[in-house]
């Protein structure tokens, strides 16, 4: 069974591959065609992880790819733990989910067949970096991933914006693909091994320490930042809501930003191996964290929100594993998938029925979108880490594991951050769910095609976290004896529940009770407001360097080029014309300047060779 | 009587010369005097088979027909039928009597046959004399044409200025060996080369030479006599008086100045260097075709006389096979030039502008020709030039195939601008109808192209017995 | 059968010019005739190709004795990956000039009269028979831009030819320099290979040569040729220059350069690498600022084409198997955009990026091939493109790290651009200028497809080919191992 | 002063010879110019016929009959292409024959 | 010194002479007296090596021929008016300087020489130059008559001009 595990990721290639070709001729049947292949790819994975649960350990396997000269040898291979069967799970589950709620989000688009292969391959290509053994075959699938992304958010390439975002997307992520892929080749050259379970023991074996180390470990993570929206390469998310909310639930949940918390899990021994580089990692976690949370309170997008909101707890995963919380990072990846795919499924919801992103033009839709509004409820509930959401649990396992490692800076930033969490997504429930209705935007429950998804979801969030335990454990068999274990802690649970506590009171007191005016509050801290509303003047100094570095820099080099290289060719062009123009003169047509240049040349000639002739007498 | 074979082609010429002027002087002034080109080329067609057929072998130790002439010989008697040809139908085009013309060219060609066979200094000298006077004779043909009549006159004091130095030169040389006999002079010149006389000799002869295979700077008059001349006796000049000049340079300089071959090695590696460069830089602003031939076979003489330069079997051969690939090329390109001057009266780029569009096999003729004469293969000239400068190179003379080899990328620049002008250009001055050329000119036309490709091709036709001719040489 | 590949397009250039001249629709068919037959006899000899070291299929007859010059054909790997891709993109080639132009007699006769020299190039055992087909393929350029081309046509026909005669010129001293260097006089190429050149004269010479070949290679800062000539040149001749001319060069270093001057190449190649940096990333930096879209292709040629330079210059076997690989996958890629910049200038007549927009809605085909082209051009995963460049990292990373990780940056480059340039053609709002223009038609999307299908192929399974180009570059590593 | 050698023949004729070159520079007069030409050959003929005497090498003189007939014969033509142009041009100052330059 | 010496410096001095004259005089009649009396001359000296066929010949060809035709073409350029050209154009200066170089590169190269020859050797019969001519030189003997023949028919066909 295990060795068929090909067959997952090969599925939803298949249905692309050929919804892509049959194109229109399918547009009816597309979503069903692919949604299925994805179906028997999550049987598949579930039968796989039932047989892991049964069995854990790390089965491999390995196709011969290329072999050249120079002791080098690729393989496609597949790698199969708890990890990854786990991780299998989720994204094949999420995957369905979305791709069922899309067939109604997307019903009225004649461009379906597009849209379907373009998840499916998405979906292809994360299974794929999931199951991957080797570090080229994992940065393979990494691009893919970030390929289909551009695909996704461009997919309405008439609007210029959607196209933008795709192309930002695409770039930014690639820029921390340049270091990841420059850390692949390193750790080649260092180690001569792309296999992940090799590497794992050379490093084990300590082939691969200090400095070096450390190189290696940060040059990955910053694929992992890019992929996964960390600080500083976090720009591209929030525009990348540009794409159809199901998109977003997917990139957001179980593909593109899992990508980077997963390459760091999976190749966790060797940042275990550089203690400097977990500490950066934590400390990106954490500021990330922080930050995204922090812009997300300002948003006005409901999407934008859900977005700075993943940012933020992207942050989290990562924070988690820096501190060493290996299983904690993960579990919290699992829980997010669920809870996140549900409230962006649930915006969708809410979009398709209004018509609008932004919040402040939507209100009072609990009345007319029931189980929307439930639903947002739960996934806000599980987001803010309320017991006994899913999020709780997850976020109370992060937390104890940075209070493990013993920092205390972060776990207050955790802590912070946890309330800014509970603020923002119930300033969002509040102003859409329970105000009064917006002028013609009453709204109107969403068909079952994608309410049911949402309720599974929800259903998730909501129960997930009771097999905290369990699922951490089985995780954690991946890296076998090396997992640290958090302890039980009592009280880091108390002081999230309590912040979460303050965040819901806060964001009731300001947008349901409208005691306190968000307007002044506003104005009374109008810096910081500004600071958050341009999100730090990130997006802006990245414009900056852009728009006037690089590419004032390239025009420099194409004036050159055009003016000094280029210039160079054509001046000697011109020197040769000029010559000849010159030489020109010489035939002056006179008989007289003829002869005498004859004489002259007679008389020339005599005297040199006369006088070399002497000279090399003269010579000793 | 055996002891005349050896000058029977040379006779066969002579016969043609009577025939043309008995023949002239019997039959009407009007169109049925083109047999008299007939009887021309027949003559020549005739010589060409008696040089082929002949075996080696000498008249007298002053007089040798032997592989190098054989090949020269033939190249020239070659380019005489071709540029027959190519006058065939000039009658009408110069209202000139023809009797004469036939009978310059004949004697011209004459010449350079003797040129290619001779073994002593007097008999050498007359064949120059013989190959040079009549070509200036018909430069100036068309006296009414200014450019015709002033060509000839610069042709032929230069001409006349040239000789009286290479004349110089030899009596210098002969009153320091009292040869005349190649063979002789060789021996008596042996250790001699520090002797300034003998140097100053030498230097005089290499002026003469260097006028009549045009090298800078004693190259001047090469472009107004081509431009003035008609074009057929142009295309003579530029093909069988360069061939004739050369096998000159060859058996003196190889032959009987061996001994001074530093000495002139020297010399004429500058002026190679120097002919080339100026050759082609002057060529780029030009903008009359024949001008431009003229220009650009100053350059290629720049590079031939590097054979020379090289001065060993490899050399000297490779001179000969370039002289050989130089022919049919240089020929085909001025057999398009007369028939465009033909139908337009113009030689200027300008009236070249679409040809390829008009009449796309003179097109492609002249494309072909301009390419191998700079060198592009399969053509060939490639195979010439990569020969000549492989032996050259062979030499020691990198830097001067490094010149060349510049040179060469240079001198397809003015190529390329005719090319530009047939090919690219939209037509303008050329009739809608194509350009009619007449059967001789088509055969010319078919001939040289054939040519072209069978040298660049298979260079072994000629290679091989340059290579045997030098060797026995040697 | 070598002969018969290189007789079969001059034998349908001869064809196309004996045709009737009022016949226009001739010359093409007798072109496509020719090319398949000639992809036919490429594949026939690609499957009898036995995978062995050393070359195959060798027929050699003496040409000129006297001077050692023999008429000799075969092929090794390197050589079948390359006479493959020239077939590939003349076939494809004449596919994307269908609905050409006037003039067709001449402009596919010359065509195929240029893809003689190119497949000569790559068969040839004979150093003269190299040179000579070597200009063969570089001059009927010169008509071919300058007849046919678009914009300063006659200007960049021009310099493109000059230039590359120039370098060419360098190429000729070094060819006679190793013919005249040691014992022995002979042009035939196992002969020249059995000399031992001094390190002295290796040192000399190898910079000589890589000048005169890297010129047609875009080796900056000799490059200027190729954006001007490829901007100007009609579709299919872009095609084929940048497509395979350009490997010419890559291939002549490899051949010529590397396997008879090792130690000269391994004296130079780490100065040489630096160039091929700025190669790069210059040639990406160039390329951002690019407004005609012929230009941008044409710089990120220049830029893909220091990959391969750079692949050359560490002489690591694993680098050197990605440039050759690379030389194969940009041929194809850069083909492809070609013959879309062409398809899409004959619908919409401009390549001025900012006048165009929106283009996707008319012509999703043609939008698709694109985004694929481009794609592969960032060396995005499962096409050819990434396998050439990793190889090439991965070589480079473990000789010169610094450099390999400048060059990583290239990618980044590239992507800006290519994306940037996706973004501004073919996506955006629709212009009311541009409808009523049509998708690719059948022959186009023929064209297309074979291009994308191949670049498909070799990407997911680069073992393909690269089994074949390791018969080359085995030898030449052991070669250079043994060096001192 | 020693008795007459080669030398001093040759000496003479380099004298004349170099006149003849001074000649054919500076004459404007076509005539006067051929005629410059003529004394050059007059150089070579004495060149030839005093070598053959002291060398006594009687190849020489024969040298010197046909320099001197070629001579005439160059004047012939010379004279010839004089009257051809001057019929043309009614001129026969050759600095002015100009029309082919460049 | 003996009278054959005295005769070539008289010779000499008279040859040089004129040969100044020819190449200086602004009257193009001048010139071609001097070329007469450069001939002759010439002549003179060629009879000091006891040349005495070869200065019949000159003074044959030279005086009788080639002054005749110099002659007869300034009468037919009709040019009595203005025979007086200017004798010399602005090159004279530079003209004048490299021939004085030269001469006296070749004058200085040949007296510097080791007299070798220190008496004239041979004197030759005119019937042994005519075996000479009639025997090895019969084949340039024959050709020059092709050669004059040649130079007629041109000279007489370029100087009718076009008469149609």
């Amino acid at each position: 069974m295990i060795a068929n595990a090909w067959i997952i990721p090969l599925l939803p290639l298949l249905a692309a591959a050929v919804v892509a070709l049959l194109g229109r001729r399918v547009t009816r049947l597309a979503g069903g065609l692919t949604a299925s292949a994805v179906f028997f790819s999550l049987v598949i994975s579930l039968k796989l992880l039932i047989l892991l649960l049964a069995n854990p350990r790390v089965n491999q396997m390995t196709w011969p790819w290329l072999q050249s000269a120079g002791q080098l040898a690729l393989e496609a291979g597949l790698l199969v733990d708890p990890l990854s069967a786990m991780m299998l799970v989720i994204v094949s589950f999420v995957s369905l989910m979305i791709q069922v709620y899309s067939l109604g989000y997307m019903s009225d688009d004649p461009d379906r067949p597009r849209y379907f292969a373009y998840l499916s391959l998405f979906t292809f290509s994360m299974l794929g970096l999931v199951l991957a053994n080797n570090l080229v075959l994992m940065y393979m699938f990494w691009e893919l991933v970030g390929l289909c992304s551009y695909l996704l958010i461009g997919f309405w390439y008439q609007k210029p914006e959607a196209a933008n975002a795709g192309k930002k997307a695409f770039i930014v992520t690639r820029f921390g693909d340049l270091g990841f892929l420059i850390g692949i080749l390193l750790i080649g050259h260092l180690l001569n091994t792309f296999n992940i379970a090799e590497l794992g023991q050379a490093v084990q074996a300590g082939k691969l320490t200090g400095g070096l180390a450390t190189t290696v470990a940060l040059l990955l993570f910053a694929g992992a930042v890019g992929k996964s929206a960390q600080f500083p390469l976090h720009i591209w998310l929030p525009d990348a809501m540009e794409g159809p909310t199901p998109v977003s639930a997917l990139i957001h949940a179980a593909t593109m930003v899992a990508a980077g918390v997963f390459m760091v899990a999976r190749l966790f021994p060797l940042f275990t191996a550089s203690p400097d580089a977990l500490t950066v990692i934590s400390y990106i976690g954490g500021g990330t964290a922080f930050l995204a949370a922090t812009m997300a309170c300002v948003q006005n997008d409901i999407k934008r929100i859900l977005a700075y909101s993943t940012v933020s707890q992207l942050g989290y995963m990562m924070l988690a594993l820096g501190c060493g919380g290996y299983t904690a990072g993960i579990f919290h990846l699992l829980t997010h998938g669920a809870f996140k795919a549900l409230l962006f499924l649930a915006a969708g919801s809410v979009i398709h029925a209004v018509h609008t992103n932004r919040i402040w033009d939507m209100g009072g839709l609990g009345r007319t979108m029931k189980i929307t509004s439930l639903v947002t409820l739960v996934g806000a509930l599980a987001l803010a880490g309320v017991f006994p959401f899913a999020g709780f649990f997850s976020k109370d396992a992060v937390l104890l594991a940075v209070a493990h490692s013993g920092r205390l800076d972060l776990l207050v930033i955790g802590l912070l951050t946890a309330l800014i969490t509970s603020f923002y997504i119930f300033r969002l429930f509040f102003t859409v769910f329970t105000q009064r209705p917006a002028a013609g935007k009453s709204g109107h429950e969403s068909p079952l095609v994608m309410t049911l998804p949402m309720l599974l979801l929800a259903l998730i969030s909501t129960v997930l976290g009771f097999w905290a335990e369990p699922i951490q454990q089985f995780l954690g068999q991946s890296l076998g004896a090396a997992a640290a274990e958090a302890g039980h802690d009592r009280l880091i649970p108390l002081l999230a529940f309590i912040a979460a506590c303050f965040g819901f009171g806060w964001a009731y007191l300001v947008y349901y009770q409208r005691a306190v005016s968000a307007a002044l509050l506003a104005r009374r801290f109008s810096w910081l407001y500004e600071l958050l509303v341009n999100q730090y003047y990130i997006d802006a100094a990245y414009q900056w360097l852009v728009r006037r570095l690089l590419f004032a820099f390239s025009r420099v080099l194409a004036w050159f080029d055009r003016n000094v290289v280029d210039g160079a060719v054509n001046g000697v062009a011109w020197l040769c014309r000029q010559t000849g123009s010159l030489l020109r003169l010489v035939q002056v047509g006179r008989l007289s300047a003829y002869l005498l240049a004859l004489v002259l040349g007679l008389l020339i000639m005599a005297v040199t060779v006369l006088l070399t002739q002497s000279a090399v007498l003269a010579l000793p | 009587m055996t002891a005349w074979l050896p000058l029977l082609p040379e006779f066969i010429i002579v016969a043609c010369l009577g025939a043309v002027l008995l023949a002239d002087l019997l039959l009407p002034r009007d169109r049925s005097r083109r047999v008299l080109a007939g009887v021309a080329l027949a003559g020549t067609l005739l010589a060409l088979v008696a040089v082929a057929a002949l075996p080696d072998g000498s008249f007298g130790g002053v007089y040798a027909a032997d592989g190098v002439a054989r090949l020269v010989k033939i190249l020239v008697l070659a380019a005489l039928g071709l540029v027959v040809l190519s006058a065939w139908t000039w009658d009408q085009t110069w209202k000139r009597p023809m009797g004469e013309f036939w009978f310059l060219l004949l004697s011209a060609g004459l010449g350079m046959m003797v040129l290619a066979s001779g073994q002593e200094l007097i008999t050498l000298y007359i064949g120059l004399e013989l190959a040079t006077v009549p070509m200036v004779l018909l430069t100036a043909y068309c006296p009414a044409d200014r450019k015709s009549a002033e060509g000839g006159l610069k042709f032929l004091i230069l001409a006349a200025v040239g000789s009286g130095v290479l004349l110089f030169g030899l009596s210098l040389l002969y009153a320091a060996a009292g040869a005349t006999r190649l063979a002789d002079l060789a021996q008596a010149l042996v250790g001699r080369s520090l002797e300034p006389m003998v140097v100053i000799g030498l230097l005089c002869v290499l002026v003469g030479l260097g006028f009549k295979v045009a090298l800078v700077p004693f190259h001047l008059w090469v472009p107004d006599a081509y431009e003035g001349a008609p074009t057929p006796v142009t295309a003579f000049l530029s093909v069988a008086s360069k061939t004739a000049g050369f096998v000159l340079a060859l058996r003196l300089l190889a032959g009987a100045f061996a001994a001074l071959s530093r000495e002139w090695g020297m010399v004429l590696a500058v002026l190679a260097a120097a002919t080339m460069t100026l050759g082609n830089f002057a060529a780029i602003p030009q903008t009359n075709l024949k001008r431009l031939l003229a220009y650009s076979s100053v350059a290629q003489a720049g590079y031939l006389i590097m054979g020379l330069v090289a001065g060993d079997t490899l050399g000297l051969s490779a001179l000969l096979y370039y002289l050989a690939a130089y022919l049919p090329t240089n020929l085909a390109a001025f057999a398009v030039v007369i028939a465009i001057e033909q139908a337009s009266g113009s030689t200027d780029l300008a009236a070249y502008a679409g040809l390829a569009q008009r009449s796309p096999r003179l097109g492609l003729v002249l494309m072909l020709a301009l390419l191998s004469l700079a060198g592009i293969p399969p053509l060939a000239g490639f195979t010439a030039k990569f020969y000549l400068f492989t032996a050259v190179f062979g030499q020691g003379y990198v830097w001067l195939v490094v010149l060349a080899v510049l040179n060469s990328a240079l001198s397809l620049y003015y190529y390329l601008r005719v090319i530009r002008a047939v090919y690219i250009q939209p037509p303008e001055r050329l009739p809608a109808t194509g350009v009619a050329v007449a059967w001789p000119l088509a055969l010319v036309l078919t001939a040289t192209l054939i040519g072209i490709l069978l040298l660049g091709v298979f260079p072994g036709l000629v290679v091989e017995s340059a290579r045997q001719a030098v060797q026995h040489l040697l | 059968m070598l002969s018969l590949i290189l007789a079969i397009p001059f034998a349908a250039a001869l064809v196309i010019m004996f045709l009737p001249r009022e016949r226009v629709t001739w010359p093409r068919w007798v072109a496509l005739a020719g090319t398949l037959v000639g992809l036919a006899a490429t594949l026939s000899v690609w499957f009898r190709f036995q995978l062995t070291q050393g070359f195959q299929f060798l027929e050699t007859a003496p040409l000129l004795p006297s001077l050692g010059i023999s008429y000799s054909l075969a092929l090794d790997g390197m050589g079948l990956a390359m006479i493959l891709l020239t077939a590939i993109i003349i076939f494809t080639g004449v596919l994307a000039s269908w609905d050409h132009l006037e003039r067709p007699q001449e402009f596919f006769a010359m065509l195929l009269v240029l893809v003689t020299g190119v497949f000569g190039v790559f068969m040839a055992r004979d150093l003269f028979l190299f040179f000579l087909f070597y200009e063969l393929a570089v001059l009927p350029m010169y008509l071919l831009i300058g007849i046919w081309g678009t914009g300063r046509k006659e200007y960049s026909a021009m310099k493109l030819t000059l230039y590359l005669l120039v370098g060419s010129a360098l190429m000729l001293v070094g060819l006679l320099a190793l013919y005249f260097s040691g014992e022995g006089r002979s042009f035939y190429l196992p002969d020249i290979a059995a000399k031992a050149f001094t390190p002295g004269f290796q040192k000399l010479f190898f910079p000589v040569l890589f000048l005169g070949f890297g010129t047609l290679a875009g080796f900056w800062p000799f490059h200027t040729w190729s954006p001007d000539g490829h901007a100007s040149a009609p579709t299919a001749v872009s095609m084929l220059h940048a497509g395979v001319l350009m490997k010419l060069g890559a291939f002549g270093i490899l051949r010529i350069g590397v396997e008879l001057l090792p130690q000269g190449a391994q004296f130079w190649a780490p100065w040489l690498g630096l160039f091929t940096l700025v190669n790069i990333v210059y040639g990406s930096l160039v390329a951002m600022a690019q407004t005609d879209l012929k230009y941008v292709v044409a710089y990120s040629s220049v830029s893909h084409m220091g990959i391969v330079l750079l692949g050359i210059c560490t002489l690591h076997p694993v680098a050197l198997n990605g440039a050759v690989l690379q030389m194969f996958s940009h041929g194809i890629m850069t083909g492809l955009f070609f013959a879309l910049v062409g398809m899409v200038y004959g619908r919409t007549h401009t390549r001025i990026i900012p006048d165009m927009g929106g283009l996707a809605k008319q012509m999703p085909f043609l939008a698709v091939a694109f985004t694929v082209g481009g794609l592969v051009s960032l060396g995005l995963p499962g096409f050819s493109g990434f396998v050439a460049e990793l190889l090439v990292f991965m070589g480079a990373f473990r000789v010169h790290p610094v450099y390999a990780a400048i060059a990583v940056t290239g990618i980044l480059f590239t992507a800006i651009y290519v994306l940037r340039v996706v973004q501004k053609i073919f996506f955006g709002p629709v212009r009311e200028s541009f409808h009523g223009l049509t998708d690719a038609n059948g022959v186009e999307k023929t064209c297309l497809a074979i291009l994308m299908l191949v670049m498909l192929g070799v990407g997911v399974y680069p073992a393909s080919l690269l089994r074949v180009i390791n018969l080359t570059v085995e030898p030449l590593t052991a070669l250079l191992r043994s060096l001192p | 002063m020693g008795a007459l050698s080669l030398e001093h023949y040759l000496v003479v004729s380099s004298l004349l010879f170099g006149l003849g070159l001074f000649g054919v520079i500076t004459r404007r007069h076509a005539v006067a110019l051929l005629l410059s030409v003529e004394l050059i050959m007059l150089a070579v003929a004495l060149n030839f016929t005093a070598a053959a005497c002291f060398l006594g090498h009687a190849a020489g003189q024969v040298f010197a009959i046909f320099v001197i007939t070629v001579a005439a014969a160059e004047a012939a033509v010379g004279l010839a292409v004089v009257i051809a142009i001057y019929r043309t041009q009614q001129d026969a100052d050759l600095d002015r024959l100009t029309v082919l330059k460049g | 010194m003996t009278a054959t010496a005295v005769g070539f410096y008289l010779l000499s001095a008279v040859a040089v002479a004129a040969a100044v004259m020819l190449v200086a005089s602004r009257n193009v009649w001048h010139a071609v007296l001097a070329l007469a009396v450069v001939s002759l001359a010439v002549a003179g000296l060629m009879l000091t090596v006891s040349a005495e066929f070869l200065a019949f010949v000159l003074v044959l060809v030279y005086v009788g021929a080639v002054v005749v035709l110099a002659v007869f073409a300034i009468l037919l350029t009709g040019n009595f008016g203005r025979s007086a050209l200017p004798s010399s154009n602005e090159l004279t200066v530079l003209a004048g300087l490299t021939s004085l170089a030269l001469t006296a590169l070749v004058a200085g190269v040949l007296l510097s020489r080791p007299a070798a020859t220190a008496a004239a050797a041979g004197q030759f019969t005119v019937r042994q130059l005519g075996e000479l001519l009639l025997g090895p030189f019969v084949l340039p003997f024959e050709l020059v008559s092709v050669l004059l023949l040649a130079a007629l028919i041109g000279a007489i066909v370029i100087a009718r001009g076009q008469e149609d």
